[in-house]
């Protein structure tokens, strides 16, 4: 009976916040946030030699073959620093999706680079419907002789101003169900696809409408079966629950820190602020929250390596909790500090901004309690 | 109970309706923002003036105000009804409302007659703007611990220190400020109100940039900074009572309540437009729940307003009602943007005219604006300290 | 433009009061509470007496012939104070349903004696499927030659145990919409009529249920016309909200008083906890719901005048508000009382319980908040 | 992340799995009760010292106490898998748990050998039931500003004073006390432990009703009540540091979240039994929102007491954890019988075995029985007092 991190994953957690305290401190960040582009290559490159864009891939194919939990320990600490880095998008979110569903020649063609940070992947999922089930993959690709074709667009697509290599789902048969869904691979340099920035206010994580102009796609450009792809997207889904969660986990607790160390030190009549009881309870309560919500997400995590309705469950638990109490903390973490939490020139309102970002993010909490609650059989 | 006006009243507020349909700016881009409209480049300065002007020109600026000081003594039903309607039909706000709210009441009460003359005429134009000097950095809540110094000079003050959260500062030409005068006193007591040229040499405005990316206050640092004694409004250390003695000759009861009801009526519509999930908003029953539980928060607000109006109407004190609404309008503005980003799911982080935002990127920036406003003119839990000691009767304590 | 009451209703408000006040203080309430029938006689001839009982009851019946705001008025005092009285069953609810669809006849033959308090109704609406749309009548009424017979049972019957006279709700054909549905007046001493208390925990008001075992009925005892007093009960449903409401007012108005009066002189750590910060926002909190519900509550009565949509609406909007207000008012109110609070002897638990009585008498706030949205159009 | 037990941890679970089969009362009214167990008949009483004796006898009572005062040095594991499976099973509560984990850790810590041996084995059986005398009419959250007077006289104390919320004090035979043996020490250090026979001349026992209509609680005066002086736990004036350093024998996280678990299953159970507005509860969206949304916080609980257990057998210290259970699992108790309510409408205040009362009336009174828990043994506010102070470093303050 161990519930909690094991003495390996301490480590990785105590020396990813070393690690992030030096390399991305709020001025770094801030910088990357004002930039257009909105990425640091230096950063990612930084980051990759930690090995981290490989934690997920497996060991045959250069990477360290690690689980869930471990990514959700990095996750935290990047969270808690707001670290803009393609870590998500490539090295969980596409890193899973090629792992679970790519053949063999396909893994070796795509994992060893994208576990060095030679290459970043992303995947392009939603459509305007904003929809998370099937039916929200509507984009269709059609057969060409051997080839596919394909016209139209995908929103809300992570990081995709720095990716290589496109994770696209689309629809190889007509119909609004689980059969039909495929997945295909496609490069940036793609004849026909154009990329529109979404200014969305959280500048940490950029996303991309991708537009597809009649682009062509090769067979071997196709990943898993045709028509087969929708568990491994769930699948993906639960991971990217438990990724969200965990990067929520960390910001809560440093968005909570900073109210405390504000409060400490500043004062009104004559005392600081942080001795008057409402904005002691307020605290206490942003405590009470994430405390538990903690050991909801190792949870979640650890729960991935298991049954999938159980793996499901929990991800969505994790992502609906940690949605509410990511927003909610930082909302009160605002209000503690007064007028400065409303100025660009605080830090505070970054995490704000991200906690609403996360929390739409893959699902808000209604999405997910709606899903807690199928998939708990009332 | 009796909901409707006089038909002198309601032929007042159709007059308004009809000025309103010929002279509202259509579609203008320098009028436009949402809740939180801010004056920052020089056409918005100028459009905004030019709509105060127009509406100065009609004789529907400060219609409360005295006669000899340019206003009508119109009662407060009329004033309500102009600034209901102003509402509803989405009129731009004035970009001299400080001048206009603020510091014409407290010269029309407690400044000399030359004070009035000189000044009086160019806030109901908009030739000259005003900005507000309260806050500084070591005084948020706790406003009379103030340090801004003012020592007399001669014939005039001069004034050191710093403000800060002065919303217009970039771009007023002047400003009304609280001032220590006399560091010995007790706090309340040792402060005067002074009003101050902002060209005068000395005086440094830094823009503060707000968390939705806009420069809507600043920081304003006076070194030095000779102001004539004949500036100082009320008696010398007596500035506190100066500052909260003012009456409002405006009446804004419905206004606020109006245009949380207008954003109610935003979010509505948004609401029977989309779709979230593959059906519509308006089909999902807990979505319905929370619609219609901010409607009748909206509603018991809106008819609590009315109520107010009436009381007034009649005489009555309005007791911790300030407060009240303060409170709880702040807490439903943010409350319904939060909603519309709830409905939004993944558009609703997409700000201003990127493609597929949604209003216009309104909600997103409105919903950070409106936290911005629980928090400012007094914080959500001052204003639970002011209800608990003054209605409640509770005690200061702690 | 007036929004508020008349002069005569503040006097009303304010006898009531003082006349509760001396007639219904909490040893008096108490006394009934713990009474087996909950019944005072003595404060029931007072209260008619004041001549509250006809207060709805038209002029040319020997009523006051006042209106809904009326009544609120003096229900905000009755709240205030938890009378346990059968204003709400037999003066408002039986009385207005009477008023509307009554014959003349009936009415001659009724409210004269309903309006001097003589004698007493009450409505019998809601059966086991506790439902309070047409569907929820389903108990039939079958029609022998010129007379009725009936057999089946009513839940939750206000007062049953004081009233002389019960209005049912019953189907006179089958189906479960709106056509069908007619009232009955039933004599107390009809043959065949059970009643069993049902223990609910808010003794200050009694709920029973109603059996009918082949009850006879006859043709002179069907009120208005035969399947068609749906709208009739829909009309009363509306003056039930807002008659609730009011009380639920002045019972949260009072719960608010009792906190802060016990916070004034109650001393935890060397001063009185109504000077903690905490103790101080729970109150406020209270008071800043209280005041705009009062507004609302006022414009739902003075609704009930006017067209059907909006009276419906408003009613909803002030039952639903007004029910979450007093729960969550009395919630903190005992909160701050601490200990003493969770008591039987102190009096504040007796409001905490009114309040979840009222909160679900004649509708729940998502019930009435779904009317709200319905009525809305959307 | 391991969640399994050892194999010799499993068997002892399938141990008392297999006993509690055997054992476990069948349906007796005795003993049941839902959340409010009150053993407010000789009936009760007996009933329920019957079972702890049975329990005892297994084994099962105070398993992690050391040998030589009748425990078993049970380890963490086995301690919280025993516990765990009693809820599980809805075993009883053990009538003389105040004895049990307050009382007999403390004597083991801080008694005199001729304490132990004395009082120790009468606790495991139940053949003494103990209450205890902390609070006091005016020291309730401040419990260190009592007043109960104990005055040294010869060989005895002689008592005076009232103590208050003492529950079980109406059929305890003794209580353990806190009592003032210093009036001129600072409040900490004038405070003494003593244990009082409950039959001793002089002691009043006055019942206090509770809301839910139960005696739950009672009033204890003391009007010069003598106690033998080797009565004393620990030092005179020593009695504050008694009464904190006990270390708790009996470790109760998985418990107490795990009877929110099954609080949460029964509501579970009542929302799929039961239809409302003529649909099943289950399938009103916005009902299985608020179902969620509580399964997700009762799991997050129950995560969060499987690490602090976990923590505790790695020999970490539980920081403000026992605040953080308090606060959170009192009120999401509280809310779980809300919830309940809700689902039942009209139904919902019916309480007892009135006809139509849904679970023999449970919900009702746990609903009324949980907010007095939130209430109880440290207010919420209390607890979040301690979470900002220990936790966060926030000043103490006001």
């Amino acid at each position: 009976m161990h519930f909690g991190l094991t003495a390996d994953q301490e480590l990785l957690a105590a020396s990813a916040r070393d690690f992030l305290a030096a390399e991305s401190p709020p001025a770094t960040v801030r910088r990357i946030v004002e930039d257009d582009a909105g990425v640091s290559p230096e950063l990612n490159a930084k980051i990759a030699q930690q090995g981290w864009q490989g934690m997920l891939v497996p060991e045959e194919y250069g990477g360290q073959g690690l689980g869930v939990l471990d990514a959700a320990v990095v996750l935290t600490e990047l969270g808690r620093f707001l670290t803009p880095t393609p870590f998500l998008s490539s090295a969980v979110l596409a890193t899973t999706l090629l792992s679970i569903a790519a053949s063999a020649a396909q893994r070796r063609r795509w994992l060893p680079r994208l576990a060095s940070g030679e290459m970043l992947a992303t995947v392009a999922w939603l459509e305007e419907s904003d929809r998370l089930d099937p039916a929200g993959i509507a984009l269709r690709v059609r057969r060409a002789r051997d080839r596919f074709r394909l016209s139209g667009s995908k929103l809300f697509v992570l990081d995709a101003q720095m990716a290589d290599l496109y994770l696209l789902a689309a629809r190889t048969a007509a119909g609004q169900g689980r059969d039909g869904v495929s997945l295909f691979a496609i490069p940036r340099d793609a004849t026909g696809i154009s990329l529109t920035p979404l200014h969305n206010f959280d500048r940490t994580r950029r996303l991309f409408e991708m537009r597809f102009d009649d682009v062509v796609v090769d067979r071997d450009q196709l990943v898993g079966r045709e028509g087969k792809a929708w568990p491994h997207l769930e699948r993906m889904l639960n991971v990217a629950c438990v990724a969200i969660a965990a990067e929520s986990q960390g910001g809560a607790e440093r968005a909570l820190e900073l109210a405390v160390e504000y409060a400490k030190v500043r004062e009104q009549f004559g005392r600081p602020i942080g001795s008057f009881q409402a904005v002691k309870h307020l605290a206490a309560e942003c405590f009470a929250e994430i405390e538990p919500s903690r050991s909801l997400l190792w949870y979640a995590a650890w729960a991935q390596q298991g049954a999938s309705k159980e793996a499901s469950r929990a991800a969505s638990m994790a992502k609906a909790r940690l949605g509410d109490v990511y927003s909610r903390t930082t909302n009160k973490s605002v209000q503690i500090h007064g007028g400065i939490g409303f100025t660009w020139e605080h830090d505070v309102h970054f995490w704000f901004k991200r906690a609403k970002s996360n929390e739409v993010l893959f699902g808000g909490p209604d999405f997910h309690r709606e899903r807690v609650a199928a998939l708990s059989g009332w | 109970m009796d909901l409707s006006f006089s038909k002198e009243d309601e032929k007042f507020r159709r007059e308004v309706r009809a000025w309103l349909r010929r002279h509202l700016p259509r579609r203008n881009d320098a009028l436009e923002g949402g809740e939180d409209l801010s004056y920052d480049s020089p056409e918005r300065i100028s459009a905004a003036k030019a709509w105060q002007r127009t509406v100065h020109d009609a004789g529907y600026v400060a219609i409360g105000w005295p006669k000899e000081f340019g206003g009508q003594e119109a009662s407060i039903e009329r004033q309500s009804i102009l600034n209901e309607e102003m509402v509803l039909h989405r009129a731009p706000g004035l970009i001299g409302h400080l001048g206009l709210r603020m510091l014409g009441p407290t010269l029309i009460q407690c400044g000399t007659e030359a004070q009035r003359r000189r000044f009086l005429p160019k806030i109901l134009t908009a030739d000259e703007l005003w900005c507000q000097g309260y806050s500084e950095p070591g005084s948020g809540s706790d406003l009379a611990s103030l340090k801004t110094r003012a020592e007399l000079d001669g014939d005039s003050f001069v004034v050191n220190g710093q403000k800060v959260w002065t919303s217009t500062a970039q771009y007023a030409d002047w400003m009304f400020c609280l001032v220590r005068t006399d560091p010995e006193a007790p706090k309340h007591r040792g402060i005067s109100y002074l009003l101050i040229d902002m060209k005068s040499p000395g005086i440094e405005v830094r823009p503060l940039v707000q968390m939705t990316g806009r420069a809507g206050f600043n920081e304003v640092f006076f070194t030095d900074v000779r102001v004539p004694r004949e500036n100082l409004v009320g008696e010398l250390h007596g500035g506190w009572t100066v500052a909260n003695s003012t009456l409002a000759f405006e009446r804004n009861m419905l206004a606020s309540t109006t245009r949380t009801q207008q954003l109610m009526d935003d979010l509505l519509g948004l609401a029977r437009r989309r779709t979230r999930n593959g059906s519509k908003v308006t089909r999902c029953p807990a979505t319905r729940q929370k619609l219609a539980d901010l409607v009748i928060r909206v509603e018991a607000m809106r008819y609590h307003s009315l109520q107010q109006l009436s009381d007034e109407i009649q005489g009555r004190r309005g007791g911790v009602s300030a407060s009240i609404n303060k409170l709880v309008t702040t807490e439903l503005n943010h409350d319904i943007c939060a909603a519309a980003l709830d409905i939004l799911g993944d558009y609703g982080p997409l700000m201003g005219r990127t493609p597929h935002a949604e209003d216009r990127g309104t909600w997103p920036k409105d919903w950070m604006f409106t936290l911005g406003m629980i928090i400012g003119g007094g914080t959500s839990q001052i204003q639970k300290n002011i209800i608990s000691e003054r209605a409640l009767g509770l005690p200061r304590g702690a």
